[in-house]
């Protein structure tokens, strides 16, 4: 235990380290989060054309399935959209946004739970009644009513113009803020139970600070079920990007994320045209199927009685 | 028949830094109607094998050798659906940790009934009875209103009584019972000894009983079987080990009895220590970091005054509540209790179970405030205080609680609960020393530098015990509050442990509130007593004075009542005189 | 036979006053009938007025219907007529149609006289908005006191809950948003109609899914509007049939030239005229189910000609910029409504693609439509999206709301956001409002039309079709009409 | 206890007053409800007239005046577009809602224990590895797409179920009309329940089971086994018991959303709710009826963040529900 460890040293001799080396489903399915994440990341280089580059698109490669099929396309290898997008650079370019959204806004909705749950928990008493309404408060003014509120504000401030250079900086806000009550108050919950329990009161002794206490001791035995709501919000968060898209108030309709790819092809399903929402669907299936498996295993992880050995 | 007998019995823990075997190789046999006793080292692996026996280790842990036989049946490797019918109803379990082992959201009843209509063939209404039943005889007052309660309304000796009425409700053929009279004073020991025992000679019931205490060891058990490091080192008739051990760690244990009847000046040490993998040293204090003051420190008091006074304090917990105040059931925990404890002594509490020991000593530690009265310390009434006012001079009060495993943050390795509070009040210049510090306060309470990086689920009784203590002790405390600190160690590492405040006493003037069940340690550690019963106290006064000509009647029966330990050999032992 | 019909909304009132919408027309085809109405081919064909006969350039007479009863059971007379027709013109919603006329003359029992301000040559088109109310019905007051015909748009009035015209289905049960049960009228007058269904229930299903679901499941036996995207798997089904008429809604983009300096150039204009492939989209995006315009008027309404065609060009458009001197292109922003018109924010999004083509890159955000009215009042983008059909089944109406110079005053322009302004269309079409000489109208119109098209004016794209959906067993395709309230009194079940 | 509720209300009537302030200083950017109540073709005179009348260019401080003296007597205001009393339409979509969220809180219930337990208890077995790959693609699957799927396989295809609206009602008291009580109106629900259960379902299988997983680690199930216990005594109430602690909490926020917007469902299902009624209502601006029913949902937040205390503090007694010290 030499205390002048690198801090690779450090990472690479944690349990974190050395369960994550070990677990095969961790380990692809981190891979694969990070090939999504590279995919977008580089998806000017992996694909023929911008999608976002209007110029590029033409109505009349409107609806071509994917080239495996009977119609199929070979500038379209997994078939174009309504208005005539290639599915994968669009999946690709999409992805980008919606990763951003869903992980940001997943992370804010956090932080501002957990602060406030840990605060009304622990506080207890007028601020936890205080905070408590809060939360109902912001649960009856969904993410759509806020967002209506963030933009009309926006438009009246900033104006309407803007918009769209700060669209994706409201949405992480709109969606981070309206879902915080969530974990608010199962972290509220949790701390109640805990903090009756003889270790906080060690603490206590032990004269620690009340934010340490919340943060360093009883927040790590929480975890567990923000581990589980993190990784449904963040499918969630995709989602509701994309619904928000619907009010004007998601990104460009020009610049279509992963959910409102979706979501465009709700109407052709039914019709035969499956692509357009199966395969970025499937995408995302993927997609929040690694999120979840990585947070399943972390979970199991950072608690130290399921230790396998 | 043999009622139940081990076989060769290995037990690992596998991690990812190596295998660690905690038994290797245990034999014994336990026969109908006769009580074994099972003394050793903490850490020996005593409550593993109970654990191993029930097929209930703990995950890694597993079974690497060796059978289990019950009434002839081999029971190691039983399908689940047969070792539970034998879990309850053939082998009673009594679990070290009482605090842990009920579970939090049901109340005593439920838990209670639950077991005996699991394991017998009685209806509801039997059932109850003999829950109740079961209650009164493990001497809990009051069992009608008691049962309705929750867990955390007893007390820490109370809960482990309830272990134990639960362990021998449903009538077993086996009990084990690990460590199962810690946290109980002698008159209630006694009667559950007493208990067990005729439960063991009338219906020939087999019991296994894990303890440090060699007076229970010579009271009531028939035969004996000694551990040291996972390994059983000498087992023969009670007599025969408690006079005429073989094995030097037998008989260096057995001179580490605390007496009873004269004070020493220190403990005498153990010095067999075969493989020397943890080594005890005696602390240098003066060079020691322990031994530093901070400038945070509350220096105005000078030893031989008033550190701590206790003002007639009060404190009530509802046991029903209504609406209506007059419906409203209190237990008074702590009835207009005023004491002082002066620089640099050790003030002893006494008494019953459930007497308000544990209540007194969290409202001077600020974790409930009294209901009135008022606590000074150091002459500042910090039971007025805001939080934020009394944050700087909670590190000079510390607690080691009564329950060290529940005391501890389960999601937190060993070496950083110990050096958080190191960190937070600064105590120490670099990242470097604070671990070099930690290293050192493991090494000091007999664990070595190499336990931090386990959690505390991973640790015996008495290792956890030793782990809070280290970390009451990280912060530099003036006021060190035990809580039955070593009710669940060996009377060895005890010695060592004791005599390790001791130390700090003499050099830093370290003052403690010293709470236990234990006379002799009592009379060994502290130098003023008081006797408290049904949140009273009855009566205080000098160590010696009071074991000499206690006053009290209840004092009176309380000493009459220490297991006498006669026939203890202690001639050719290794003795140090301090 | 029962025939349960879903649709895209429901009435909103019982109010045939209420609210000029499609949704009241519908309902007023059902439970009352006009003077007149339009027949499929655009023709006019008497109802309760059984001939009619101009008496001068102002006046038109009616005769009509002798024997018709209520459904309250009250006799219809030129009374009513009269009633219903000074009701209307106290309509916010009605008033702007009623406004060039005078009065309401009856001449007898069963003669009235239609008297308007000027020579008006759509006294007829009109005609069709008045449904005769049972006006005995609506005398007197109702348990909270207030007049029975009183008309209010936001208040629970008794003629928004109760009804008595003369049409052959009475409401039974209603619950707005929800359903509205009709049953045929016993005393129905016309003993003639076909119409064999004697109990409807509408039920309005918003979600274009779920409607194609609820027909496909056997659940509904009619459904209207029908999504372009399930036409094709509705024209294949072999349990439903579908009809479909060319629309008379015409989709536009206007181009603000008030906002951007260069849509003041009619070159600039042109060549977005020429960049947009109207064609492409009726194509893809409305799946054939629009009709790829270049003008308001649509095919059979007056100011409609055969000569002006489809333009699309992208070299064409290319040149053009250049020549306006944009070749390095504009940024625009643009805005549409989202559930308005059929496909509108995919077809906005198509045509900010083509224009990106020519170097106009656009800024795109579509709402829902209680959004976007407001931002259209407020004329919040450079481009911006609107769909219309004339309340009158007439061309002039077009212009007079989309083409012509906003003016505040006399409320022209209405719909303009673009501001395009030529005093000379507004001349022709004022003209016209007043010609009763349908051929002379006619040319009025058409020129009115060939300027817009040659000065591209605004961007046609399509007029949208109507298609409706239902049963093998409901016999659709005689009762329907592009103005999209099927006569379903007349309607067939086998 | 009576305290704590007395409390509780006072709070919900402060909460429901600030949504109520909120919302009124946004209602004029969800749009203009005069446009929904008249034909496009209405001239801005007319409009600006009935805006006169309808009292909306009233200075802020006038309309809320008037709504809160509204309000003090129960009476939220007019809706637009039902031309009814907002408490009435909010009243009448409320059973259809409720039995809504009934039939998939049975679902969920019946589903996400057992299952739940089960990955919980047998974490290697296939099935569990099934059920948590399946409750995945539960969770990132939409709603939407999720409703026209059944639609459309029990609809269309198999036609074995009604794919829209509540189907036959009967009237039990007063506006409540249900149809849990008609076979046709049990048929109707079963779609939509599943729909609206397929989010949560996964969910709340995924959180039973990271729950219990820690609760079966714990001392004192350890000691129930030494006890001799059944196990499914163990598993199905001792453990669940603790585990239903947090799953309790997230299950009451989950619950109230349910009964607050199941606006996805509602739409594809044209069930008569409340969801859709919202959504209809700021599709129309009906600005009265969005308030109100903003107001309600706060309501509906706080009773049922309440029962949740109240349940949590009865599970839990070493919590001491606010208020009763
Ligand atoms: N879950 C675990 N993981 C790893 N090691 C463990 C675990 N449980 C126990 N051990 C180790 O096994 C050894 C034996 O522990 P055990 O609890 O049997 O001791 P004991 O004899 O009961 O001691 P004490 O008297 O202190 O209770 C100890 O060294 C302990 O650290
Ligand atoms: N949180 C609580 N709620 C209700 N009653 C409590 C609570 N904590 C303690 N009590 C009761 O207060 C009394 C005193 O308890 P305390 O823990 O101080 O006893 P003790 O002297 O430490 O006993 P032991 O030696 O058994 O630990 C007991 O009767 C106990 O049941
Ligand atoms: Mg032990
Ligand atoms: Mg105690």
């Amino acid at each position: 235990m030499n205390s002048e460890q690198s801090l690779w040293g450090r990472i690479s001799n944690s349990n974190v380290f050395y369960h994550f080396v070990r677990d095969k489903v961790a380990f692809i399915s981190a891979s694969i989060l990070l090939l999504i994440i590279l995919a977008a990341i580089f998806a000017p280089l992996l694909t023929s054309h911008n999608p976002n580059d209007l110029a590029t698109l033409d109505v009349m490669d409107g609806e071509i399935p994917p080239v495996w099929t009977e119609e199929g396309d070979e500038r379209f290898l997994l078939g174009t959209d309504d208005q005539g997008r290639d599915i994968l650079s669009a999946i690709l370019y999409g992805a980008r946004v919606s990763l951003l959204i869903g992980i940001c806004a997943v992370v804010l909705q956090c932080l501002l739970g957990v602060i406030i749950g840990l605060v009304a928990g622990y506080a207890g008493g007028r601020v936890d009644s205080l905070l408590m309404r809060l939360a109902d408060i912001q649960l009856s003014f969904s993410s759509l009513m806020l967002a209506i509120i963030v933009l009309a504000f926006f438009r009246a401030f900033v104006g309407g113009d803007l918009y769209s250079q700060f669209a994706m900086v409201i949405l992480i806000f709109v969606i981070g803020v309206a879902e915080w009550p969530q974990y608010a108050r199962t972290i509220r919950a949790c701390v109640l139970a805990e903090k009756e329990k003889e270790y906080v009161q060690a603490a206590q002794v032990m004269g620690f600070t009340t934010v340490r206490i919340m943060f360093r001791h009883i927040l790590p035995n929480c975890l567990s079920p923000i581990f589980v709501i993190s990784t449904v919000q963040i499918a969630n968060a995709i989602i509701s990007e994309a619904a928000l898209s619907f009010l004007g108030l998601g990104m460009p309709v020009t610049q279509p994320s992963l959910g409102s790819l979706i979501k465009s092809g709700f109407d052709y399903l039914q019709s035969g045209q499956w692509w357009i929402t199966i395969i970025p669907g499937l995408f995302l299936i993927v997609l929040v199927l690694v999120i979840n498996l990585l947070g399943d295993w972390l979970r199991d992880v950072l608690n130290p009685k399921l230790y396998k050995g | 028949m043999a009622l139940l007998e081990v076989n060769n019995l290995k037990i690992e823990f596998p991690s990812r830094h190596g295998v660690a075997v905690a038994v290797e190789d245990v034999s014994f046999e336990v026969n109908p109607g006769e009580i074994l006793g099972l003394v050793g080292e903490s850490g020996a692996g005593k409550s593993t094998i109970g654990n191993a026996i029930i097929d209930l280790l703990s995950p890694p842990g597993r079974v690497a050798g060796g059978d289990v036989f019950l009434k002839g049946e081999k029971i190691s490797s039983l399908p689940a659906s047969r070792i539970r019918q034998i879990r309850g109803a053939e082998i009673g379990f009594i679990f070290q940790d009482p605090m842990t082992s009920l579970n939090p959201l049901f109340t005593v009843e439920e838990q209670l009934m639950e077991t005996i209509l699991a394991n017998l063939d009685v209806t509801q209404e039997s059932a109850k009875q003999k829950a109740l039943n079961m209650l009164e005889q493990v001497g809990i007052p009051e069992p009608e209103i008691r049962i309705k309660q929750y867990p955390h309304q007893f007390s820490g000796g109370m809960r482990q009584r309830v272990g134990i009425a639960i362990a021998l409700s449903a009538d077993p053929a086996l009990i084990i019972a690990d460590e199962p009279t810690t946290a109980l004073d002698v008159s209630i020991q006694d009667q559950i000894l007493q208990l067990i025992r005729s439960l063991c000679k009338k219906r020939q019931v087999g019991c296994i009983l894990v303890t440090h205490d060699m007076g229970v060891i010579a009271n009531i058990t028939d035969r004996v079987a000694v551990m040291y490091q996972g390994n059983l080192v000498e087992s023969g008739t009670t007599e025969q080990i408690l006079q005429r051990p073989e094995h030097p760690y037998t008989k260096s244990l057995i001179s580490a009895v605390p007496r009873a009847d004269v004070k020493l000046k220190r403990f005498p040490l153990v010095n067999y220590i075969e493989k020397a993998s943890v080594g005890f040293s005696q602390i240098d204090v003066s060079n020691h970091w322990l031994g530093q003051t901070s400038a945070s420190d509350v220096s105005s008091v000078a030893k031989g005054e008033d550190l701590l006074r206790v003002e007639h304090v009060n404190l009530r917990f509802i046991t029903k509540n209504a609406l209506l105040a007059k419906n409203r059931r209190y237990i008074q925990a702590s009835d207009d209790v005023s004491f002082t404890v002066k620089k640099g002594e050790t003030f002893g509490l006494v008494g019953e179970s459930g007497s308000g020991k544990s209540t007194i000593a969290r409202v001077i530690a600020g974790i409930y405030p009294p209901e009135s009265g008022r606590i000074f310390f150091a002459d500042q009434e910090i039971s007025a205080m805001s939080e934020r006012e009394r944050r700087p001079i909670r590190r000079q009060i510390q607690m080691v609680f009564q329950n060290p495993y529940s005391s501890m943050n389960p999601r937190m390795r060993v070496q950083d609960i110990i050096a958080e509070p190191i960190y937070f009040h600064k105590l120490a210049g670099s990242r470097k020393e604070v671990e070099m510090i930690v290293g050192d306060l493991l090494d000091h309470v007999g664990l070595g530098r190499r336990a931090g990086i386990k959690f505390p689920h991973e640790f015996s009784g008495g290792q956890r015990q030793r782990i809070s203590i280290a970390r009451a002790l990280a912060t530099r405390p003036q006021l060190l509050i035990c809580d039955e600190p070593t009710s669940a160690l060996d009377v060895s590492v005890q010695a060592q442990i004791l005599n390790l405040l001791k130390d700090l006493q003499d050099e830093l003037g370290l003052t403690m509130l010293f709470i236990s069940h234990d006379l002799p340690v009592i009379r060994q550690m502290c130098d003023r007593v008081s006797v408290m019963r049904y949140g009273k106290i009855l009566e205080q006064n000098e160590t010696e004075a009071l074991f000499i000509s206690p006053q009290h009647d209840y004092t009176k029966n309380l000493l009459a009542l220490i297991p006498h330990m006669d026939h203890l050999s202690r001639e050719g032992l290794m003795v140090q005189q301090g | 036979k029962t025939l349960k019909v879903a649709y895209d909304a429901d009435p909103v009132s019982l109010d045939l006053h209420e609210q000029l919408s499609g949704g009241t027309l519908q309902l007023s085809h059902m439970v009352g009938d006009p003077l007149v109405r339009w027949t499929q081919e655009l023709k006019f064909e008497g109802r309760l007025a059984e001939r009619w006969e101009r008496i001068d350039d102002r006046t038109m007479r009616f005769y009509l219907r002798k024997g018709v009863k209520f459904h309250s059971g009250n006799e219809f007379t030129a009374l009513d007529v009269k009633w219903t027709f000074n009701r209307l013109r106290t309509s916010p919603d009605f008033k702007a149609i009623f406004a060039p006329f005078e009065s309401a003359k009856v001449v007898d029992r069963y003669t009235i006289d239609l008297v308007t301000n000027k020579p008006y040559p759509l006294l007829l088109n009109v005609a069709t908005y008045v449904f005769p109310l049972d006006s005995k019905f609506y005398t007197g007051f109702d348990e909270n006191g207030k007049s029975k015909d009183a008309l209010v748009k936001h208040g629970n009035s008794y003629a928004s809950r109760n009804f008595s015209g003369t049409g052959p289905f009475i409401v039974t049960q209603r619950e707005q948003g929800v359903k509205v049960e009709f049953k045929r009228y016993d005393d129905y007058w016309d003993k003639k109609s076909p119409g064999n269904v004697s109990e409807i229930i509408l039920t309005p299903i918003k979600e274009d899914a779920t409607r194609v679901s609820a027909l496909l499941a056997g659940d509904v036996d009619f459904i209207s509007p029908v999504p372009p995207t399930d036409y094709d798997r509705l024209e294949k089904s072999d349990k439903v049939d579908m009809v479909t008429l060319d629309g008379t809604r015409i989709i536009t983009f206007q181009l603000n030239q008030k906002r951007v300096e260069a849509f003041k150039n009619p070159k600039v204009r042109l060549a977005i005229d020429y960049a947009i492939n109207n064609a492409g989209i009726a194509k893809k995006l409305m799946k054939g189910l629009g009709t790829p315009a270049a003008q308001h008027s649509p095919k059979g309404y007056m100011g409609y000609s055969e000569d002006i065609k489809l333009r699309y060009d992208l070299k064409k458009a290319k040149q053009l910029m250049k020549e306006a001197g944009y070749e390095k292109g504009l940024k625009v922003t643009m805005m549409a409504p989202n559930n308005r018109y059929v496909n509108d924010a995919k077809i906005a999004q198509a045509v900010a693609n083509m224009l990106a083509k020519i170097n106009i890159q656009v800024d795109l955000k579509t709402m829902p439509k209680a959004q976007y009215w407001p931002e259209f009042d407020k004329r919040a983008a450079d481009i911006m999206m609107l769909g219309w059909h004339a309340d009158t089944e007439d061309s002039a109406n077009f212009i007079e709301f989309l083409a012509m110079c906003p003016n505040s005053e006399t409320g022209f322009g209405q719909y303009n956001s673009g501001n395009y302004c030529n005093p000379e269309v507004d001349k022709l079409v004022l003209q016209s409002s007043e010609e009763t000489d349908l051929a002379k109208r006619q040319t009025l119109l058409q020129k009115a039309e060939k300027i817009l098209y040659d000065e591209a004016a605004f961007i046609p794209l399509h007029w949208q079709d109507l298609a409706w959906a239902a049963k093998k067993n409901v016999q659709l395709a005689p009762v329907v009409n592009v103005m999209n309230f099927p006569y379903v009194g007349d309607l067939v079940v086998k | 206890m009576i305290i704590f509720l007395l409390k509780r209300l006072l709070q919900a009537v402060v909460v429901m007053f600030i949504i109520s302030l909120i919302g009124f200083t946004i209602k004029d950017s969800l749009g203009d409800p005069v446009r929904e109540m008249v034909g496009e073709s209405v001239s801005e005179e007319e409009r600006e007239a009935l805006r006169e009348k309808l009292g909306l260019n009233d200075p802020f401080i006038v309309q809320y005046g008037r709504f809160l003296k509204g309000a003090v007597q129960g009476d939220l205001g007019q809706s637009y577009f039902y031309k009814k009393p907002v408490t009435d339409v909010i009243l009448s979509k409320l059973p259809a809602t409720l039995e809504l969220v009934f039939g998939a809180t049975l679902i969920i219930i019946f589903f996400s224990v057992p299952l739940g337990v089960y990955c919980a208890i047998k974490p290697r077995s296939w099935l569990t590895k099934f059920i948590m790959g399946a409750s995945i693609v539960g969770i990132s699957v939409p709603v939407f797409l999720t409703g026209i799927f059944l639609m459309f396989i029990f609809g269309v295809i198999l036609d074995y179920l009604p794919v829209f609206g509540r189907g036959e009602l009967i009237s039990v008291w007063g506006p409540w009309e249900t149809g849990l009580f008609t076979l046709d109106g049990l048929a109707h629900l079963i779609l939509p329940s599943i729909t609206l259960s397929s989010l949560m379902l996964p969910l709340f299988i995924r959180l039973i089971r990271s729950e219990m997983t820690e609760v079966l680690h714990s001392e004192y199930i350890k000691f129930a086994w030494a006890k001799g216990l059944d196990k499914y005594r163990i598993w199905f109430r001792l453990a669940l018991k603790n585990t239903m602690l947090p799953v309790i909490t997230v299950g009451g926020v989950q619950i109230g959303t349910m009964v607050a917007y199941t606006i996805l469902t509602e739409t594809v299902f044209q069930w008569p709710g409340m969801g859709f009624m919202f959504l209809e209502a700021i599709n129309r601006s009906d600005t009265p009826l969005i308030i109100g029913y903003l107001v309600f949902v706060g309501l509906i937040f706080v009773i049922t963040n309440t029962l949740v205390d109240l349940i949590y503090g009865f599970i839990d007694p070493t919590i001491k529900v606010a208020g009763g010290k």
